[in-house]
């Protein structure tokens, strides 16, 4: 169980995609002008990457390593199509919103460093669970990220969510003031703003670990 | 339909087949890291790296476990090495700079048991059963390991003397 | 001035202009420094290997004896410089930074200077080249120029390369310091007499004497003694610090430069201190080995700037006390000049061959304060002689990468602190690259010890193995024997077996 | 089912590799195959509805009884192609949509401006474009009612010369601190009227092919 | 035993502070000409600046435990401060300051740690932030209102509308020549038309026009940086390079097409040119060590200043020029050491 | 002449790959602490970027255009891509072990280099001719390879930097990467035409 737990752990925090591993970098800063963005790309990557995982996982013992990089990309590549036919055709609306991104998911070097790294040698119920936690974790940083830039840079937060989660979702949207620093929502703020965060992410762990000596030190 | 899977398959054939024929004509053996690390390690399976002796030492390194500054005896000098056979960046601050240490032994403690005399890896204790035992400053790594077996004490161990010689300017302090 | 110099000088680009503070001293003439009470004369006063004392506790000994032999290649006598006995040979405080003590012998003056019988020579100039060279090492001659190489070592260099010319370094371009300017002024007969007997030994055929252009009178002084003699030379300098560096010396003065590592006999010219030439002048006419010195006493603490030939052994604090002890606040004890000298732990240490001056600096006269981050300036490479880049070679050695400072030249750093002295931030560069070259000797030393280390190692596990291998020949011997005492005993009678015993061995060898 | 030992065996050979990725591809292929079949035609619906919508945004509900999504005929205004959807009630054109493109300052804005027969603006519609958010996406309803100043307008209201942002002199807002996008904008609507003009009986002459 | 002291036991007197106290009393001249020029507002905006400037450092000092207000007085935050301030449209809002103040002091400087340590232009960083983040503040310009002469508000009134961020009255508010001439191309118009319809007061060098405080009055740039030339605290080869490096591909283009290209007299005095090169390209922290290094360096920023003014959606690229070269600082150092004494050419080369 | 060049200038400095079109960050941040690596990398990447362009820009108009196989796009232009990638890594394992080991484990990950498929797809939706799809691959490497050595360079330095603990590392080398892209903003909108 604390298999699991470890798996859990590395996908959210530890080794994070993003924050962690410093992978899948395109899209974290090229889809995250807002936190609707984000989560939508992140949802799709994950749908993506717990299948590439199982998939690859399941197939691991007949792919042979000279062409194991090839098949792995193929499997994914269409993976992501299939989720891009079928968005398409029948969510069209969500596929309005996240059209062009969608593409982007084959070459997000996560999912292939994900089949590489753990898939291609973990067994399937593992391979699932981290395709999920490695998942859900960059889902969440996707959000984070998403939501400082649009704060800042447009200061609204999830606008637009009714239109990728249904109209249920609208109480998501806020709109905190006008305007805002247009450089938050353009190509540096993505850098800017994800450099700030692992910052706080260091300083938080530093924190955390001063307290944690303190605390030794007084028991 | 019929096109798409025919052609594409063909292509992936095609692909698969250079792949595998470069696969083999471009092998190389992987290099014997491990063996080459543990060359460069002292090789007086002392321990002081925190693993069992300098093999285990070489596999950690090799497999990036361990940092390059782990082997006390080998001092900044190795780590530099290492790192330049690793690529890899050193902290030699991370060696803390420690103060070099060698074994002493005490004459009127030292019963000459010969433990001290026995567990050096180095050889570098001097001395015969019953007799006072003396440490050849040259060839003491200060590993600590006399001093943990003596049992009465006798062999502790102290900073090596600054001389002329071996003085050297410390790093300026800095805000 | 001519042309050529001013075409020279507006190459220069390297270079600082502190204040000289030269007039404290100069127009002083270089007086006789009693003898003090004791007189401390460490082994190690040259660069190489530390003499080796020839006399014992107790004894007496006389003006001009050789107290210490030179061991090796590179290595200098040590002289007594006036009668009395040795009251002891152990480790002293000597001028060093680190303030350690190190072996000296201690003489103590019975006041009566009683010489030891010399051995002048009328005519050196007709002496063989390696006979001048063994005078000057016989009298116990060092660079008095500040690094102290042994100057007889030096004189063989024409055996291994061409020298066509010497040079004599007047530069003194340190601040404060003018025992030089004096020595040109007062003894220039000697200087260029000394520079004359030292290019015969060394086979060249000119002398070229470099003067910075502030001391007009040694110029003046030191043309007008080399002007009967034409392979001898004298050229002004420009006046900025560190001009009196070997190699930049060699570079204006022959426009050639010494290779990295290299020494500037490769191209041709050896470099001698003003200072030096006038002692070994003195050494080979009068045959005295070298015991006295003239230095600059100065620093705007001390009562009364002067400059002294004392004896050497005399401590810093006598020299003070001669001086009428200091007026101000004194913030350094400085041994040299202050770009290079160095730090006094405190003035119970003696005066060496290489000290050229002893300073008493107020903390104003010090500069200092504490350092900031580098701003990127780069005035310390604008004014390094070498063209080294010294802010980037320091913060490659505070990252802890002292290798990527070689890379960058720390090697061919000269230390001569112009670096440091003009760095608006007050970054102490000359302390990181004499801490980074230390670091670098300390990992030579210890990978050289690693490698014995692993022989050592080696040695032991043979020999482990060897003394299992025996053990287990022992143990396989005093088995066969038991066997075969248990055989014999049921065979035999037990009063023969001792005898057999002592066979077995040979049996089962 | 090849066993674990004799895959052992064949997993380094050449032809085995070569299958494999084969294989692979062949599955992969044949199974987007598939997919696309089964979602050619759901797409092109969503298609097909999306035109219908900003179509149905720029034409009042009254004013067609046929389907303008269909009922196109491609046309040319100057350089840039444009496609013109004719809206009819009973037959007889009403009114016309061009969907036409202008150079925005992030690249194409693609825009719908829907004439009446009496060469009214009806509304404009921004369907795609890539302007700077925050500054040139007010172009689009969803972030401000501008281009709602469209409707109603002609081409003699404003004067021509006042067809232009008030920048450059002109009767229409710009967005503060974008100047390009809405110049662009303003410059193809009136551009598609002209078109109008010039163009509409030709078009109108044109039967649809039913 | 007490830490020995090394050599040198003698400075030459000079320090950071020093550095930075000189550069500032060099750009006092053009920035008080820009406070009679621009009036109250300016004069609030720069104090908002530099004082914001040097809370934040001090909030930076404090949080990273370097030690706290002494630092302060090496002047180099003050300094960034200033600069900052004489680059912003003269009545900017108060928050602009301090947003700038921020990037410049927090993000662009001390998160790289502190003096020194920063590859970029902190002033200039927060210009090209500030501009991209609010592209309408950042463009709103006024024409001269001199102090005194009653156009501009008064003290109290100015200090209202920096806090209040009220929008400049139409009379007062004027382009700069580069950002006419820009709106002009784009509808057409070109340089013919357009250069002299914006009068002749932007070629004079005097700075009776609009623009940021401290860039219009280009003789008292030139005076100061002369002056800094002259104390040897920057180098001659900066500026000269980065003013050649504009007005030559100027002179040509002009030459061959005055319809559109300016003339360089117009790209000296009417931007920010002069100001950049003797005070924001000079900054020693981000500009190249050697000499070779900073000619290359100077040229490179004048040319693509004069790119990105003449071809590129920006009226001005000063800014942005010295970014873009910053960042090849590290390659330019790499690739111009010095020859060390005795490596390489032995022969007949001297030092 | 002059086309060539403006087509290769506006694809290398105004729309950067890295810096405006987001694609390729995963080498541009992993490979970039020192310049000879980041040089390197910048090189393979230029190889395969040219490679790919070429070989996607055959496949697309012999195959997917002519029989209607646009769903196959991505499967197949990424199929030539991994395969020229990983017959590149063996090669230079084999030829140039200094460069392998420097390159390491990036030269797969050149296969899932954004840049490499996004620069492929974006030919396509262009249309380019062979020619321009070529300079259009060669004009995004360089601008790749551009911006990779200048980040390294700074990257370089900031080693010898005093960055505060929190920001040491990724998070100094993301907000550089951040005032890199500003810098770049200087030429957004440039025409050269
Ligand atoms: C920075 C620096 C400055 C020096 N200045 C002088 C000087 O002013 N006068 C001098 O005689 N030697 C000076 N030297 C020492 C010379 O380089 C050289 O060693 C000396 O002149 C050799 O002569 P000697 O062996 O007779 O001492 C200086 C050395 C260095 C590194
Ligand atoms: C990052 C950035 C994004 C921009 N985006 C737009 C835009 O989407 N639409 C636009 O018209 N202008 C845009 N601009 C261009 C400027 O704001 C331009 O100077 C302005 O359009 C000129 O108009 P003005 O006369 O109102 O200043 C952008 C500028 C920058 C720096
Ligand atoms: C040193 C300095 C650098 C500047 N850099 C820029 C710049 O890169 N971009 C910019 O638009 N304005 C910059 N400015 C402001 C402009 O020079 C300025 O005011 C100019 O005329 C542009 O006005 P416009 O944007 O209205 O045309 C800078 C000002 C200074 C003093
Ligand atoms: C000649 C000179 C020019 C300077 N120019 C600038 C500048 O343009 N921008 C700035 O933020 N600081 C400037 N400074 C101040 C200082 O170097 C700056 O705050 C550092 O970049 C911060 O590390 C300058 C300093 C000097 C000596
Ligand atoms: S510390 Fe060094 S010498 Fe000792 S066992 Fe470890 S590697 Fe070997
Ligand atoms: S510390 Fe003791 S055991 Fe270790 S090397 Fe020295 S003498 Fe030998
Ligand atoms: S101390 Fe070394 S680095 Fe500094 S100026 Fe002198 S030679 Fe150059
Ligand atoms: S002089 Fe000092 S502040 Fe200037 S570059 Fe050198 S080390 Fe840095
Ligand atoms: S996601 Fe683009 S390179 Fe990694």
């Amino acid at each position: 169980m604390s298999d699991y737990r470890k798996i859990l752990r590395d996908g959210l925090w530890d080794n994070n995609m993003i924050a962690g591993q410093l992978l899948a970098m395109c899209p974290a800063m090229a889809v995250t002008a807002s936190a609707t963005n984000g989560l939508g790309m992140g949802l799709a990557t994950t749908a993506v990457l717990v299948a590439s995982n199982t998939l690859v996982s399941s197939v691991r013992h007949l792919v042979p390593s000279a062409v194991r990089i090839p098949i792995f990309i193929v499997l994914i590549a269409s993976l992501v199509t299939l989720v891009d036919l079928s968005l398409n055709a029948w969510l069209h609306e969500l596929y309005k919103v996240l059209g062009l991104f969608i593409a982007l998911i084959v070459v997000n070097c996560g999912i292939l460093g994900r089949a590489e790294s753990f898939a291609s040698k973990s067994k399937l119920a593992h391979s699932a669970v981290d395709g999920l936690a490695m998942g859900i974790g960059f889902t969440l940083m996707m959000v984070a990220i998403g939501a400082v830039r649009e704060v800042l840079g447009s200061g609204t937060l999830f606008a637009q969510a009714s239109l990728l989660l249904g109209p249920a979702f609208a109480f998501l949207e806020l709109k905190l003031f006008d305007g805002g620093a247009l450089l938050m929502v353009l190509p540096p703020g993505g850098f800017l703003v994800l450099g700030g965060l692992l910052a706080a992410k260091r300083a938080l762990e530093a924190g955390r670990q001063r307290r944690g000596v303190v605390v030794a030190q007084s028991a | 339909m019929l096109i798409a899977v025919t052609s594409l398959t063909l292509i992936a054939t095609c692909l698969g087949l250079i792949l595998g024929i470069a696969a083999r004509r471009f092998h190389v053996e992987p290099p014997e890291l491990v063996s080459e690390l543990e060359a460069m390690l002292p090789g007086s399976q002392c321990g002081q790296c925190g693993f069992p002796g300098c093999n285990g030492a070489a596999e950690a390194l090799a497999d990036g476990l361990a940092p390059v500054t782990l082997c006390p005896p080998g001092g900044p000098a190795l780590a530099l090495a290492l790192a330049d056979k690793l690529g890899v960046q050193v902290e030699l601050g991370a060696m803390g700079e420690r103060e070099p240490t060698i074994a002493a032994v005490r004459e009127d403690i030292c019963i000459g048991c010969t433990k001290c005399f026995k567990e050096c890896p180095t050889d570098a204790i001097h001395g015969a059963m019953k007799q006072m035992h003396s440490v050849m400053k040259e060839a003491c790594t200060g590993c600590g390991k006399c001093a943990e077996i003596c049992p009465t004490e006798a062999v502790t161990l102290v900073p090596v003397a600054a001389t002329l010689g071996n003085w050297r300017w410390r790093e300026p302090a800095f805000a | 001035m001519g042309f050529r110099d001013l075409i020279a000088d507006f190459k220069l680009q390297w270079g600082v202009h502190p204040d000289g503070h030269k007039s404290l001293t100069s127009e002083r003439p270089i007086e006789s420094m009693p003898l003090p009470e004791r007189l401390v004369l460490p082994l190690a006063q040259h660069i190489g290997a530390p003499a080796r004392p020839v006399v014992a506790p107790g004894e007496r000994v006389l003006r001009g004896q050789r107290l210490a032999e030179p061991v090796g290649m590179v290595s200098s006598a040590v002289h007594a410089p006036t009668s009395g006995r040795i009251a002891d040979i152990g480790d002293y405080p000597v001028p060093h930074p680190s303030g350690l003590a190190a072996a000296a012998l201690v003489l103590l003056p019975d006041g009566l200077d009683e010489p030891v019988a010399f051995e002048p020579c009328e005519d050196p100039h007709s002496l063989e080249a390696d006979e001048i060279a063994r005078r000057v090492a016989a009298g116990g001659v060092v660079g008095l120029g500040g690094a102290t190489f042994p100057a007889a070592v030096k004189l063989g260099l024409g055996k291994r390369n061409p020298v066509h010319t010497l040079l004599l370094n007047g530069g003194e371009c340190e601040p404060y310091l003018s025992c030089d300017d004096r020595t040109m002024r007062e003894r220039p007969q000697a200087v260029v007499d000394g520079a004359r007997l030292m290019a015969r030994a060394l086979g060249a055929q000119a002398v070229v004497i470099g003067i910075e252009r502030n001391k007009p009178a040694a110029i003046a002084a030191v043309q007008l003694a080399a002007s009967g003699h034409p392979e001898v030379s004298v050229r002004a300098l420009p006046v900025r610090y560190p001009m009196g560096s070997e190699k930049q010396l060699v570079a204006y003065l022959t426009g050639v430069e010494v290779p990295a590592g290299g020494l500037s006999a490769e191209v041709g010219v050896v470099v001698h201190n003003v200072g030096t030439a006038a002692e070994v002048s003195r050494v080979l006419r009068t045959g005295e080995p070298l015991t006295h010195r003239a230095l600059t006493v100065s620093g705007a603490a001390i009562s009364r700037p002067a400059n002294l030939r004392v004896a050497i052994g005399t401590s810093v604090a006598d020299i003070i006390a001669h001086c009428g002890g200091v007026r101000r606040d004194v913030a350094r004890y400085v041994m040299g000049g202050p770009m290079m000298g160095m730090l006094l732990p405190g003035t119970d240490v003696p005066v060496v061959k290489g000290s050229s001056g002893v300073l008493s600096l107020t903390s104003e006269e010090a500069g200092g304060g504490s350092a900031s981050a580098c701003i990127r300036c780069a005035r310390c490479a604008g004014v390094c002689p070498i063209g080294l880049q010294p802010f980037e070679m320091a913060a490659r050695i505070r990252a802890g990468r002292a290798e990527a400072a070689v890379d960058l030249g720390l090697k061919d750093c000269i230390g001569c602190g112009s670096c440091a002295y003009t760095c608006p931030a007050k970054i102490p560069l000359s302390h990181y690259f004499s801490y980074a070259k230390g670091s670098l000797a300390a990992a030579e030393r210890s990978r050289l010890k690693n490698e014995s280390i692993k022989k050592l190692t080696a040695a032991r596990s043979e020999r482990l193995a060897r003394e299992a291998r025996e053990k287990a020949e022992a143990a396989a011997r005093r088995k066969a024997e038991r066997e075969a005492a248990k055989r014999r005993a049921a065979e035999a009678a037990a009063g023969e077996a001792a005898e057999e015993r002592r066979e077995v061995p040979q049996v089962s060898a | 089912m090849i066993g674990n030992h004799s895959l052992e065996r064949l997993r380094p050979t050449i032809p085995f590799q070569a299958a494999m990725l084969a294989l692979t591809v062949m599955l992969a292929s044949a199974a987007l195959g598939l997919a696309d079949r089964a979602t050619r035609q759901p797409i092109a619906d969503a298609v097909a509805a999306d035109t219908r919508t900003s179509l149905a945004q720029v034409l009042p509900t009254d004013s067609y009884d046929n389907d303008p999504t269909d009922d196109v005929i491609d046309a040319r205004d100057g350089d840039v192609p444009v496609a013109v959807h004719v809206a009819r009630k009973g037959g007889v054109p009403t009114a016309v949509v061009i969907a036409t493109r202008a150079r925005g300052y992030g690249g194409e804005i693609g825009l719908v401006v829907g004439i009446s027969r009496g060469e009214r603006v009806l509304g404009v519609r921004i369907t795609r474009h890539a302007e700077t958010p925050g500054l040139g996406d007010k172009i689009e309803i969803a972030k401000s009612d501008w281009v709602t100043s469209f409707a109603g307008r002609h081409l003699a209201d404003p004067e021509p010369a006042k067809w232009a942002v008030r920048k450059d002199g002109g009767a229409f807002d710009q967005f503060a601190g974008a100047t390009i996008t809405p110049r662009a904008v303003v410059a193809a609507v009136k551009r598609s009227l002209e078109l109008y003009r010039r163009e509409h009986a030709t078009w109108f002459a044109l039967r649809k092919p039913s | 035993m007490t830490t020995p002291v090394h050599a040198p036991h003698a400075h030459d007197g000079g320090s950071v502070g020093r550095v930075m106290r000189l550069v500032m009393l060099a750009l006092l001249p053009v920035t008080l000409w820009g406070f009679y020029l621009f009036g109250w507002p300016a004069i609030w905006l720069w104090l908002i600046t530099v004082g914001s400037a040097m809370l934040f450092e001090l909030v930076c000092l404090r949080v990273s435990g370097r030690g706290g207000p002494t630092i302060l007085r090496d002047g180099s935050a003050a300094l960034a401060g200033w600069l900052l301030a004489l680059t912003l449209p003269p009545w900017s809002p108060w928050w602009i300051a301090v947003i700038g103040s921020f990037v410049a002091i927090c993000i662009a400087k001390h998160a790289y740690g502190g003096l020194g340590q920063n590859p970029f232009n902190p002033a200039m960083v927060a210009r090209v932030a500030l501009l991209i983040s609010f592209p309408l503040e950042m463009t709103q310009w006024v024409a001269p209102a001199p102090l005194f002469s009653g156009t501009g508000p008064d003290a109290i009134e100015a200090l209202e509308r920096l806090l209040f961020s009220s929008p400049i009255p139409d009379a007062l508010t004027s382009a700069t020549l580069l950002g006419h001439v820009k709106t002009e191309a784009s509808r057409g118009v070109d340089l013919l038309a357009s250069v002299p319809s914006f009068g002749a007061a932007a070629a004079d060098g005097i700075g009776r026009h609009a623009g940021s405080i401290g860039e219009t009055g280009s003789w008292l740039i030139l005076a100061g940086g002369l002056f800094l030339i002259s104390r040897r605290v920057i180098g001659w080869h900066v500026p000269v390079a980065v003013l050649a490096g504009l007005c030559v591909p100027a002179m040509l283009a002009h030459g061959l097409d005055p319809a559109h290209h300016l003339s360089a007299r117009h790209h000296l005095f009417a931007g920010a040119a002069m100001l950049g090169a003797f005070f924001i390209a000079t900054d020693l922290v981000t500009s190249p060590a050697t000499v070779t290094g900073r000619l290359l360096y100077g040229l490179a920023i004048g040319f693509l200043s004069w790119v990105i003014r003449s071809f590129a959606g920006f009226p001005e690229g000063f800014a942005f020029a010295v970014l873009l070269m910053n960042a090849c600082v590290p390659i330019i150092d790499r690739f111009t050491r010095p020859r060390i004494y005795g490596h390489g050419a032995t022969d007949g080369r001297a030092a | 002449m002059s086309e060539v060049l403006i087509l290769l200038l506006s694809t290398a400095l105004v729309n950067n790959v890295v810096l405006v079109k987001f694609l390729g960050l995963c080498p541009f941040l992993g490979v970039s602490r020192k310049l000879d690596a980041a040089i390197g990398m910048g090189l393979a990447t230029t190889f395969v970027l040219t490679l790919a362009s070429a070989a996607s820009w055959m496949l697309e108009q012999w195959l997917l255009e002519p029989f209607g196989l646009g769903y196959l796009r991505i499967v197949s232009f990424i199929l030539v891509i991994a395969a020229a990638v990983q017959f590149v890594e063996l090669a230079m394992r084999k030829f140039s072990p200094e460069l392998h080991q420097v390159l390491g484990i990036y030269l797969p990950l050149i296969t899932t280099n954004c840049a490499v498929l996004g620069v492929a797809l974006l030919n396509v939706q262009q249309g380019s001719d062979f020619l321009h799809a070529l300079l259009y691959g060669l004009g995004s490497a360089a601008g790749f390879t551009l911006v990779m050595a200048m980040f390294a360079g700074v990257r370089e330095r900031l080693e010898l930097a005093a960055v505060p603990a929190s920001f040491s590392g990724a998070p100094i080398a993301l907000i550089t990467a951040g005032l890199l892209s500003l810098a770049f903003m200087g030429f957004s909108g440039l025409r050269l035409d």
